[in-house]
């Protein structure tokens, strides 16, 4: 089986310091990878230049096309939920979820269901009047929107509860039959099935 | 009066008495000055624009004070229903504003011969106008109505002190419009013709804010309490 | 490929609008703001009609600087500090459109209500109602230009303060300025305005594409 | 205790004008936005040294007012987004100091750049040199209250528009406006304009207390 | 011995749903209190209640003076950590140490000896360049600059690694031998040493 996603040498420098050097892995459907670090050791940094959002000092980043080649360049839409999560406050929450880009064209009824499968039941109150946790469960009923082939997961399972945290493991394994690959970072090692890379 | 649910039912039974007495002053006044009044030497039939036009000044100050002393009493007892009354209270104080200033530029045309001058009395009206659309303003920024009212409260202490720039106006500076005539200290200067039927339009005005006000009231206090079980009852039944 | 992209284009604006009326002040104070700066004039600089008539042009212009400098700030501001904008880099190609659904809310909220109110000032300031048209004309180049240069100026200052990206945007607008002056000054004196109104046309017209790709690769200077 | 309150002072005062410092738009800005109004008038007008003269006190005030408004909103904004407020609000008795340590670094970052740059107005708008004493007097005080003004608006928008807070400040600003133009027109009459300078000073001596417990009172409400 | 904090009673409404209702606890010199709760049960809206951010809906604060009566207002500087930490970007590591409040009057040595406790070695970094654990070190860093008597600190081990939520553990055990106290909250019980109360 051919990976979705190849990182070949991947070397990031921020201010000229080196933050991490020479990282080799690849993303295969329906498998994760675990990005573990301490505090500072460039995870957000990491899922950032994968995403194009930092340019990398050195490396490739190559992903699968439809013909089964590599290429520098993104063919399909990948979800980054990264440590702020995007929630407007003057918008309801379930405007926060209708009115998200990923949400083009969507019925009405498939974003209930989405907001149903994360255990938010109050949708039409403003999302400013949501505790931290309220608001990661948001984000986390985006995942849910369309069939992203890749998710980045910037420390899926800080400030969350145990239910939240159960909610994420199961969503994550149901993901994965689908074929949806998983690339997450943390302190330490989850519950989650996945290969880790320590950096 | 302070509790919801009494403030509803007694302003129910007296919402009546206040749009009667408004109907009958209000019918009264106006008959009486655009019709049966003297016409005036010097301006013709256009000076009666007059009993529009100076009642809703006097109006358009005296909801202000109103407003002002509502948010002293909100800021400093925080007493939610002064604060719900100054929200009430805003937007019709500023349509009373507005009032002068298009009455006044309907009128100023034929006797000044433009729509608008900068003088004092104008400039330091249409100043009164721009402070209540700031209040308006700031209370629809803030989602929170019980803030809202209080940020409101404390912006409208501070706005009051244009209403003595307005009265005075017409002292202090050289201007075009007319000085006051309405004093308490002195007997009007007017033509006991014309200022009764005034006198009778200013009441009738007071009645119709004390009126309207009652009314949006109301809606503001059914607004808040929505989902208490009192507002329920009274609408399930 | 372009249904997509206007599919994306009402998406952005539908929930930055619906933001924007949550909030009525969104576009009523850059109305109030511009009533109120013109009103300083007169009272500053005395009301003398023919004074005030030749300053007016200017004084309108000066207002809708103003307000629309005011309001550049939160172009961007918001989503880029809770993490829309990455998103919409990340599955928003080409990111222009982004770019330039929020010039077009930016003009929406604040260009259109200064443009009525605009009116109103000219009236004040006693300009004649032959001046209507030019006004209303150079202004809805002007504010438009404004706004792109707006969103380049917010672009750059991003995460900085709000008189930053003023800073920047202040001395390129003053083209705009110049030419908008001098559209409603020519007007009065019942000289041809139409030359001016095509200089500011011309800016706008390569104003679009330039300044939409220059905001674009200004926002991705904060990435890395 | 007093001793204590003259420590937090200055460790605000520090800190922000560290800050300040850092991002050199901010004093900057209010500058250039100054002159750019005040230049646009010998442009719009035309050179005519005796009528420039007499526009000139009015000139003055409407670019300080303005300039002034520019950095207004910034007053509380950041600290409130970053927590740094919810600490002065537990650890600062009385919250009165915060107040009057931030509309002090405003006065310092707006206000004094903008005087030093109201000399070169009067230059440039030709006016004589013994009005000078009287332009900075009146800017002293008018900044000043200005400054407090902007305070209690940046407190009631928190976390709203830049625009807000400027029309909450504009209308109440008036009084200034007319205050600081009848001192320098009285003192190019040679006419006394000790009078008007009071007035300012009452206002602003009214002003300290009212406006910063106001202000307090302000930001408290966004916390319950 | 008498607690520093009596907390009776207390009741929280926000937009007219109770938060949280009836809640009696002691805060004892040298003794902590862990308040556990799901996402959104009001953790934080209790801390700050307690340091009257909030005015709560019912029920009293009563904080210890020096002649040992409980009075309503507080008599001693308390040390509050909420989700935002009041860092600025534009200061270095260190100046954000030096030009706090809590900072007035301390020497250099100590500012620096507070920052090399934390492990944070590049003070003359601007903080804008820090991730988000190492600010968080920077709010550590602050627990020491004073001897503040309670702590109140959201969240202290959310998006921490573990070389720093060892750290935490340590100073809090440090700071309990000085008589000083932690009222934390967390979604699950911590490691440390503390009284537990659900909400
Ligand atoms: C837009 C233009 C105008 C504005 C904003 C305006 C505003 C006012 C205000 C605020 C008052 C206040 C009265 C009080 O509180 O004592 C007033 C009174 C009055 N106005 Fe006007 N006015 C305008 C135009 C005119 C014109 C054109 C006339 C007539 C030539 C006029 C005649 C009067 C008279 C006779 C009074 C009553 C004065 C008194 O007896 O106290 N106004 N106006
Ligand atoms: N904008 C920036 N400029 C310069 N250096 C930066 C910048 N952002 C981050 N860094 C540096 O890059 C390193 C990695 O930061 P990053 O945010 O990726 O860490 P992290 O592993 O996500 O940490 P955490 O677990 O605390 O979130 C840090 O040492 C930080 O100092
Ligand atoms: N400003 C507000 N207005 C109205 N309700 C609010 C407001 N802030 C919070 N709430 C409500 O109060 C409840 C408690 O919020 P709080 O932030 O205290 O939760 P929390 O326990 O700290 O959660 P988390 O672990 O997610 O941080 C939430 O249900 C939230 O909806
Ligand atoms: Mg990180
Ligand atoms: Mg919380």
């Amino acid at each position: 089986m051919l990976p979705n996603l190849k990182v070949e040498n991947l070397s990031c420098v921020r201010s000229e310091k080196a933050i991490f050097e020479n990282l080799n892995f690849d993303v295969f459907p329906g498998q994760n990878i675990e990005i573990i670090g301490s505090n500072g050791s460039g995870k957000t940094t990491l899922l950032r230049a994968i995403l194009g959002l930092i340019r990398p000092e050195n490396g490739t980043i190559r992903w699968l096309d439809d013909d089964n080649n590599f290429n520098e360049y993104r063919t399909y839409d990948c979800f980054y939920q990264g440590h702020q999560l995007g929630i407007k406050n003057l918008l309801t929450v379930f405007e926060n979820l209708n009115l998200t880009h990923n949400a083009k064209g969507l019925k009405k009824e498939k974003i209930y269901k989405c907001l149903e499968r994360v255990g938010l039941s109050n949708i039409n109150d403003l999302a400013s009047s949501l505790s931290v946790g309220q608001r990661k469960r948001i984000s986390i009923a985006r995942w849910l929107l369309k069939d992203f082939k890749i998710y980045f997961i910037d420390e899926p399972f800080s400030a969350l509860d145990d239910e939240a945290t159960n909610l994420i493991e199961r969503l994550i394994i149901e993901l994965n039959t689908e074929g949806c690959s998983f690339v997450m970072t943390g302190h330490r090692p989850s519950q989650v099935n996945a290969s880790r890379i320590e950096i | 009066m302070g509790s919801p649910p009494l403030f509803y039912n007694w302003s129910s039974k007296i919402i009546p008495w206040l749009g009667i007495t408004t109907l009958v002053l209000l019918s009264l006044g106006i008959y009486w000055g655009l019709f049966v009044s003297p016409i005036d030497y010097k301006q013709g039939d256009v000076y009666r624009i007059l009993y529009i036009h100076v009642p809703s000044a006097i109006l358009g100050e005296s909801i202000f004070i109103f407003m002002a002393i509502c948010g002293f009493i909100n800021v400093i007892w925080r007493a939610k229903i002064s604060g719900m009354m100054l929200k009430a209270a805003a937007p019709i104080g500023m349509s009373f504003t507005l009032l002068v200033l298009v009455t006044g530029s309907v009128w100023g045309k034929p006797t000044w011969g433009t729509w608008w001058v900068w003088d004092a009395r104008l400039t330091s009206t249409l100043i009164l106008f721009f402070i209540y659309a700031a209040l308006i303003g700031l209370h629809s920024t803030i989602e929170d109505k019980t803030k809202a009212d209080r940020a409101v409260s404390i912006l409208s202490i501070v706005g009051v002190a244009i209403i003595p720039v307005i009265k005075k106006s017409v002292d202090w500076w050289q201007t075009l419009h007319q000085p006051s005539t309405f004093t308490i200290t002195s007997s009007p200067s007017m033509s006991p013709e014309m200022y009764l039927p005034l006198l009778i339009c200013l009441l009738g005005f007071y009645m119709f804010f004390a009126f309207s006000l009652t009314l949006n009231l109301r809606n503001e206090v059914l607004d808040r309490e929505r989902s208490k079980a009192w507002v329920k009852q009274n609408f399930n039944s | 490929m372009s249904n997509s992209i206007f599919g994306w284009l009402t998406i952005i604006l539908r929930r930055d609008l619906l933001i924007a009326f949550r909030r009525s002040a969104t576009y009523i104070t850059p109305l109030i703001f511009f009533l109120i700066v013109v009103t300083f004039f007169p009272l500053a600089l005395g009301p003398q009609e023919s004074l005030l008539s030749s300053l007016a042009p200017g004084v309108i212009w000066i207002a809708t600087l103003l307000a629309s400098l005011l309001a550049v700030e939160s172009i961007f501001s918001e989503d880029f500090r809770d993490g829309t904008l990455d998103n919409f880099f990340i599955s928003l190609e080409p990111s222009f459109v982004l770019v330039f659904a929020k010039v077009l809310i930016h003009w929406l909220i604040t260009g259109l209500p200064i443009m009525a109110a605009s009116i109103i000032a000219a009236i004040v300031l006693y300009l004649p109602f032959d001046s209507f048209l030019p006004i209303l004309l150079s202004l809805i180049l002007g504010t438009s230009f404004m706004s792109l240069l707006g969103a380049l100026g917010a672009a750059l200052s991003l995460g900085k303060s709000a008189i930053l990206s003023a800073i920047i945007v202040l001395p390129f607008s003053i083209p705009t300025l110049l030419m908008g002056t001098s559209v409603i000054t020519s007007s009065i004196n019942s000289q041809d305005y139409f030359g001016f109104l095509m200089i500011m046309g011309a800016m706008l017209a390569i104003g679009i594409p330039l300044l939409c790709l220059l905001t674009v690769e200004a926002l991705l200077l904060n990435y890395d």
